[in-house]
């Protein structure tokens, strides 16, 4: 794909933005616009309330005019707060959920970076967003703001634990650390994918797989969901407690930052489960194009799948957080080093085992 | 279940002289009337004796009695005799489950009690808010500070008889 | 270990229970509604604004004596013999001129407290509850009809009318007087305590 | 370097006024160390409207709107609080109607502060559709009230004597519509939030209160019970007309943790929910003939004297210490609030837990800061 774009441009570099990066922001921000609705319509829903309902048909355009809101508001920064770091954090925290998104397979012809390391590359940049959130809440010089970021450093770092190893599991039964590759692996029907064993061929083992990937996946979920400070892991910024944790001092567009990579985080995270465990892009029950005779069909089917998976699990990170209370901020760990990781391990050597048969 | 009059026979056998009397002319409530230096004594013996076991303050209230007298002697100067400050307790045995009523007066000039807080730890915030209201400063009272008015409340007590609504406060306007 | 197990399933069971009530609300309809577009009737007895209709007041400040938070602030002038102040819808036949009637609704506090006094019932809660104001001024709300020059006019008129009757009165105790001055004087006493 | 001018020193945190789980204008200053809570002083007083002052310049009747703002979430309970203390300082006997449809009120309005208190229990912890399901329910029970006196929140219902209102007429009907309605909701309820595992870790084992502690403390109300002593003046203290009722009187049995913990707070609340539907619905059929207006007096001048009188509201003992010179207006009047006691004891409840555990605390105490301030 980038021999054609660079071809046309004559430079690598404006080949990449234009290839990967742009579409990316591009599919980014309407997202983000509809995910942010959809969490205030599920949520409203779930709760017996309407919702937005005035800015369009159904508050369909309620996000935009949110966002023109916040473009407009003024940008304080408080006296005290360190200025650099203040301004630089919420594009840090934006640019670690963005990069993740290269390594993601939308479809089989479109991926940002068909890198052979695609998982782990996704693992190492997200947990950029790190730095942006401890920077914010030191920054920020706030109380708050700084026990938010303290608690989120030591959240997202210890849940990257058992996601990794869940990674390691599938990684271990794929043999691969690409994304692309992994999807491919599980194509075709449901049967094939991961959850239900598919990375282990056909047979008695698959069959023997299926409990121990359904564990795997439900770590994976949880740990992810964890990263992405959502409930009920979103203890950094625990309204209750904390006031609005790291971001208690932003306003404005730098909220606006925030809140943008909050849910293109939510995407990112449900791609990986969705890659890894449910066929990436690959349909469920076989495609349109092949029966119908259109090749140019099996790709944007591709997309189309993709899309809705991943839109469901974000789905269910909304679900979840409208059901769930909080942890508190040693539970969380608790949670993590107690029970995700060696549930993570245990599962691991059962699946190592398996496969060995 | 033991009735007031019977309590107040038996505190003043024990404390004698620190038990002034026994208002009963009131037509629901009575009251032991207690020395305010010997209150805390008297309340830890309610609160310990075994036939008694009063072991919840149910209320503890400032009043200004507003019983400011002016006079004028034989040679027609004004004397004025100063009014009281009382404190209600409203004790109640959970036990038990019988109830009695203290009361102690102090003059203005020199309103002092001593605190109960040590015996019923809710006597805390009640006492607290009796000084704040009234002026009445509770002896031996580990924190007593204003509790509902700003702590730089510098009008004097609130729910005295004799309170003038300050004009300024920090330089904002009292009344709206 | 056992513990262990059942921490980890009770975690996942109880989440799936909540999941399940959440989810079978996603299918209820909403209980609220669109506020300005859709508004729920009020019950008959609902206590909002207050309204007086000033054609039935007879001016006995019975509301502004109830009323906890002195919001009601009624002025009133005697209406001379001559006046024709007209019955109230009861029949009650009115004696004076409401020359002000304001309520500072701002600071009402909905109690409905002056409602139950009035002997004429033309004070009452209506079911009015949008009447925010830009001016606080505009929360003052004055039902009196009179115009002020109005009300200046019943001032000097009943003046004039006292004034007049006092004069009246003056010259008939100085006949009464002049007249008396054969009679035997009476307690003075006895006069002072009436006029108290 | 020396190991003296290696200081640490104690986080201090100002937690409100203006902070999204004070329940309301209440300032915590936290020492922390770390997360960890040394002391909590509670600094109250923001939301002092001087009641008591206020009290002095009005007559008995003009009070009645004054006590709908102590505690705002159970304005009837207030009301009747005051309306019973003055009718014993009085000796005025009220019909039976009247007893009747009080209980209900009070029953009804027990059970909406109730819900009050669990959904933004639910809030503090950090789930928020428990809440929107309890408001939902209150705004119902609200409804009938407002059908009733025409008031959503701060009724001036229940009078010295007497009720401003009799009862609509369909409210016996639409009352024993929401019984109906109201009993599977607390089941919801209880599934989505008392027993998830989450909610129970948070709050079982968390700010345990022990009994003799409470009795010093003066702590009333659900706190009191959740630490394990069946005491509710309804039964212990009968007024009103509730020895005629039958229920129970749930008490925290340490189920999920230790007897007075924050999770006990919470259940006893939940089940003396249902408790209140059965009295409700025991009273709702028994309400006799009668003229809510019979027994109100002309002028309400108290004979010369004083009355300490006290019920039980939804948060706890809520006393009227009256003192009447005789006049139409109370010489002085002291309002004994529950969640101002309940409030004191957080300091004690709260050490060594950690800042979210303090929320949980805070809510599990369920004050109201209308009526701490006053």
């Amino acid at each position: 794909m980038y021999d054609i774009l660079t071809n046309i441009f004559g430079n690598q570099i404006v080949a990449y933005i234009i290839g990967a990066a742009l579409p990316l922001f591009v599919w980014i921000l309407p997202f983000v616009l509809f995910a942010v609705l959809g969490e205030r319509k599920v949520s409203a829903h779930m709760q017996d309330r309407l919702g937005p309902m005035r800015v369009g048909y159904h508050g369909i355009l309620q996000t935009v005019a949110d966002l023109l809101k916040l473009l407009q508001k003024e940008d304080i920064v408080t006296p005290a707060a360190d200025r650099k770091l203040f301004n630089l954090a919420p594009y840090i925290v934006f640019l670690g959920s963005y990069a993740a998104f290269a390594a993601i397979p939308f479809s089989s012809i479109y991926i940002g970076s068909g890198i052979e390391v695609g998982i782990f590359y996704i693992l190492a940049v997200s947990s950029f967003v790190v730095v942006g959130i401890l920077m914010g809440g030191w920054a920020s010089d706030n109380k708050y703001s700084l026990l938010g970021a303290m608690r989120s450093a030591a959240q997202i770092v210890s849940y990257e634990i058992p996601t990794a190893i869940v990674v390691l599991t599938l990684v271990m039964l794929t043999g691969t650390l690409n994304l692309n590759t992994i999807s491919q692996q599980q194509t075709a029907y449901f049967w094939n994918w991961n959850i239900l064993g598919g990375a282990a061929g056909s047979g008695i083992t698959q069959i023997l797989l299926i409990p121990f990937m359904v564990i795997a996946f439900v770590i994976l979920f949880i740990s992810t969901l964890a990263e992405v400070n959502r409930t009920p892991f979103d203890i950094p910024e625990a309204e209750s407690e904390l006031v609005a944790g790291f971001h208690t001092e932003y306003s404005g567009m730098k909220f606006a930052m925030f809140f943008l990579s909050e849910y293109a985080n939510m995407f990112a995270v449900s791609a990986i489960v969705v890659t890894l465990f449910f066929g990436g892009y690959q349909s469920p029950f076989g495609y349109l194009g092949n029966s119908l005779g259109i090749p140019w069909l099996i790709p944007v089917e591709q997309l189309f799948w993709f899309l809705a998976k991943g839109v469901f699990f974000v789905f269910v990170q909304m679900w979840l957080r409208w059901t769930l209370p909080r942890l508190r901020v040693d539970q969380l760990m608790t949670v993590c080093w107690k029970y995700l990781i060696p549930y993570a391990v245990f599962n691991l050597l059962i699946v190592g085992i398996i496969s060995l048969l | 279940m033991m009735k007031p009059e019977e309590i107040f026979e038996l505190l003043k056998q024990k404390f004698d002289d620190k038990i002034i009397g026994f208002e009963n002319e009131l037509p629901v409530d009575s009251y032991i009337v207690v020395n305010p230096l010997a209150i805390k004594e008297v309340s830890k013996f309610l609160r310990d004796n075994e036939q008694l076991k009063f072991d919840s303050l149910m209320c503890l209230s400032g009043v200004d009695d507003a019983n400011e007298k002016k006079t004028k002697d034989e040679e027609g100067n004004e004397v004025i005799e100063k009014g009281t400050l009382s404190v209600y307790y409203h004790l109640h045995s959970i036990e038990l489950g019988h109830k009695v009523n203290l009361k102690v007066s102090v003059s203005v000039d020199n309103p002092n009690v001593e605190s109960v807080e040590s015996i019923w730890r809710t006597a805390d915030w009640h006492e607290r808010e009796a000084y704040d209201m009234f002026g009445i400063v509770f002896l031996n009272h580990p924190d007593l500070r204003r509790i509902l008015m700003p702590e730089d409340w510098e009008a004097g007590h609130p729910l005295r008889k004799d309170y003038k609504n300050p004009e300024f406060y920090n330089g904002m306007r009292v009344p709206y | 270990m056992k513990k262990y197990l059942k921490n980890t399933w009770d975690g996942i069971w109880t989440v799936l229970i909540g999941m399940k009530v959440t989810f079978k609300h996603l299918f209820v309809p909403a209980v609220t509604i669109q506020y300005p577009d859709v508004k729920l009737p009020l019950p008959e007895r609902a206590r909002n604004r207050l309204y007086v209709n000033i054609d039935d007041c007879i001016g006995c400040l019975q509301c502004e004596r109830a009323c906890p938070v002195d919001c009601i602030h009624i002025d009133t002038v005697k209406g001379l013999p001559t006046d024709d102040l007209g019955t109230t819808s009861n029949g009650k036949k009115k004696a004076l001129w409401v020359t002000k009637f304001e309520i500072d609704i701002a600071k009402c506090c909905y109690c409905s407290l002056c409602v139950y006094p009035c002997p004429t019932e033309c004070i009452y809660m209506t079911d009015v509850y949008e009447f925010s104001e830009y001016k606080r001024q505009d929360l003052i709300y004055n039902f009196s009809t009179l115009t002020p020059n109005e009300v200046e006019q019943k001032k000097i008129n009943y003046e004039k009318f006292m004034a007049e009757k006092a004069a009246a009165k003056a010259k008939a105790a100085a006949e009464k007087a002049a007249a008396a001055k054969a009679k035997p004087p009476v307690d003075p006493n006895k006069n002072n305590q009436k006029s108290e | 370097m020396e190991t003296k001018t290696l200081k640490t020193e104690e986080l201090i945190l100002n937690m409100g006024p203006q902070h999204p789980s004070t329940h309301g204008v209440l300032r915590l200053e936290l020492e922390l160390e770390g997360e960890l809570i040394v002391n909590v002083k509670p600094h109250i007083g923001y939301l002092h409207r001087c009641f008591e002052k206020h009290a002095e310049a009005m007559t008995y009747p003009q009070v009645v709107p004054y006590t709908d703002r102590m505690d705002y979430l159970a304005s009837m309970s207030n009301n009747l609080g005051y309306a019973i203390a003055v009718e014993r300082l009085m000796g005025i006997k009220v019909p039976e109607r009247v007893e009747y449809i009080r209980v209900i009120m009070a029953e009804l309005q027990r059970i909406a502060s109730h819900l009050v208190a669990l959904g933004t229990y639910g809030v503090d912890i950090g789930a928020f559709t428990p809440f929107l399901y309890c408001f939902r329910d209150r705004e119902k029970i609200l409804s009938l009230f407002e059908m009733t006196c025409g008031a959503r929140l701060l009724y001036n219902y229940i009078w010295v004597g007497g009720l401003s209102h009799d009862i609509h007429p369909d409210f016996v009907r639409l009352t024993k519509e929401f019984v109906e309605y109201f009993r599977p909701k607390i089941v919801e309820l209880n599934e989505l939030l008392s027993f998830n595992k989450i909610f129970i870790e948070r709050t079982a084992n968390i700010g345990i209160l022990p009994l003799d502690t409470a009795i010093n403390y003066g702590v009333t109300g659900p706190m009191l019970r959740a630490s394990g002593l069946k005491w509710d003046l309804r039964k212990n203290d009968p007024y009103s007309i509730y020895d005629r009722f039958d229920f129970d009187i749930p008490v925290g049995e340490g189920e999920k943790g230790t007897v007075g913990d924050s999770w006990d707070r919470y259940f006893v609340r939940v089940q003396e929910m249902e408790q209140s539907l059965r009295i409700v619905e025991q009273a709702i059929d028994q309400i006799p003939e009668g003229n809510v207006h019979e027994a109100v007096p002309k002028r309400v001048k108290p004979p010369k004297g004083s009355i300490y009188s006290r019920v039980e509201n939804p948060k706890g003992e809520l006393g009227f210490f009256i003192i009447s010179d005789g006049s139409v207006n109370p010489f002085r009047m002291k309002v004994r609030g529950p969640s101002f006691v309940n409030l004191s004891v957080l300091n004690e409840i709260s050490k060594g837990h950690l800042v979210a555990d303090l929320i949980a605390i805070l809510g599990s105490t369920d004050i109201v800061l209308g009526e701490v301030d006053r």
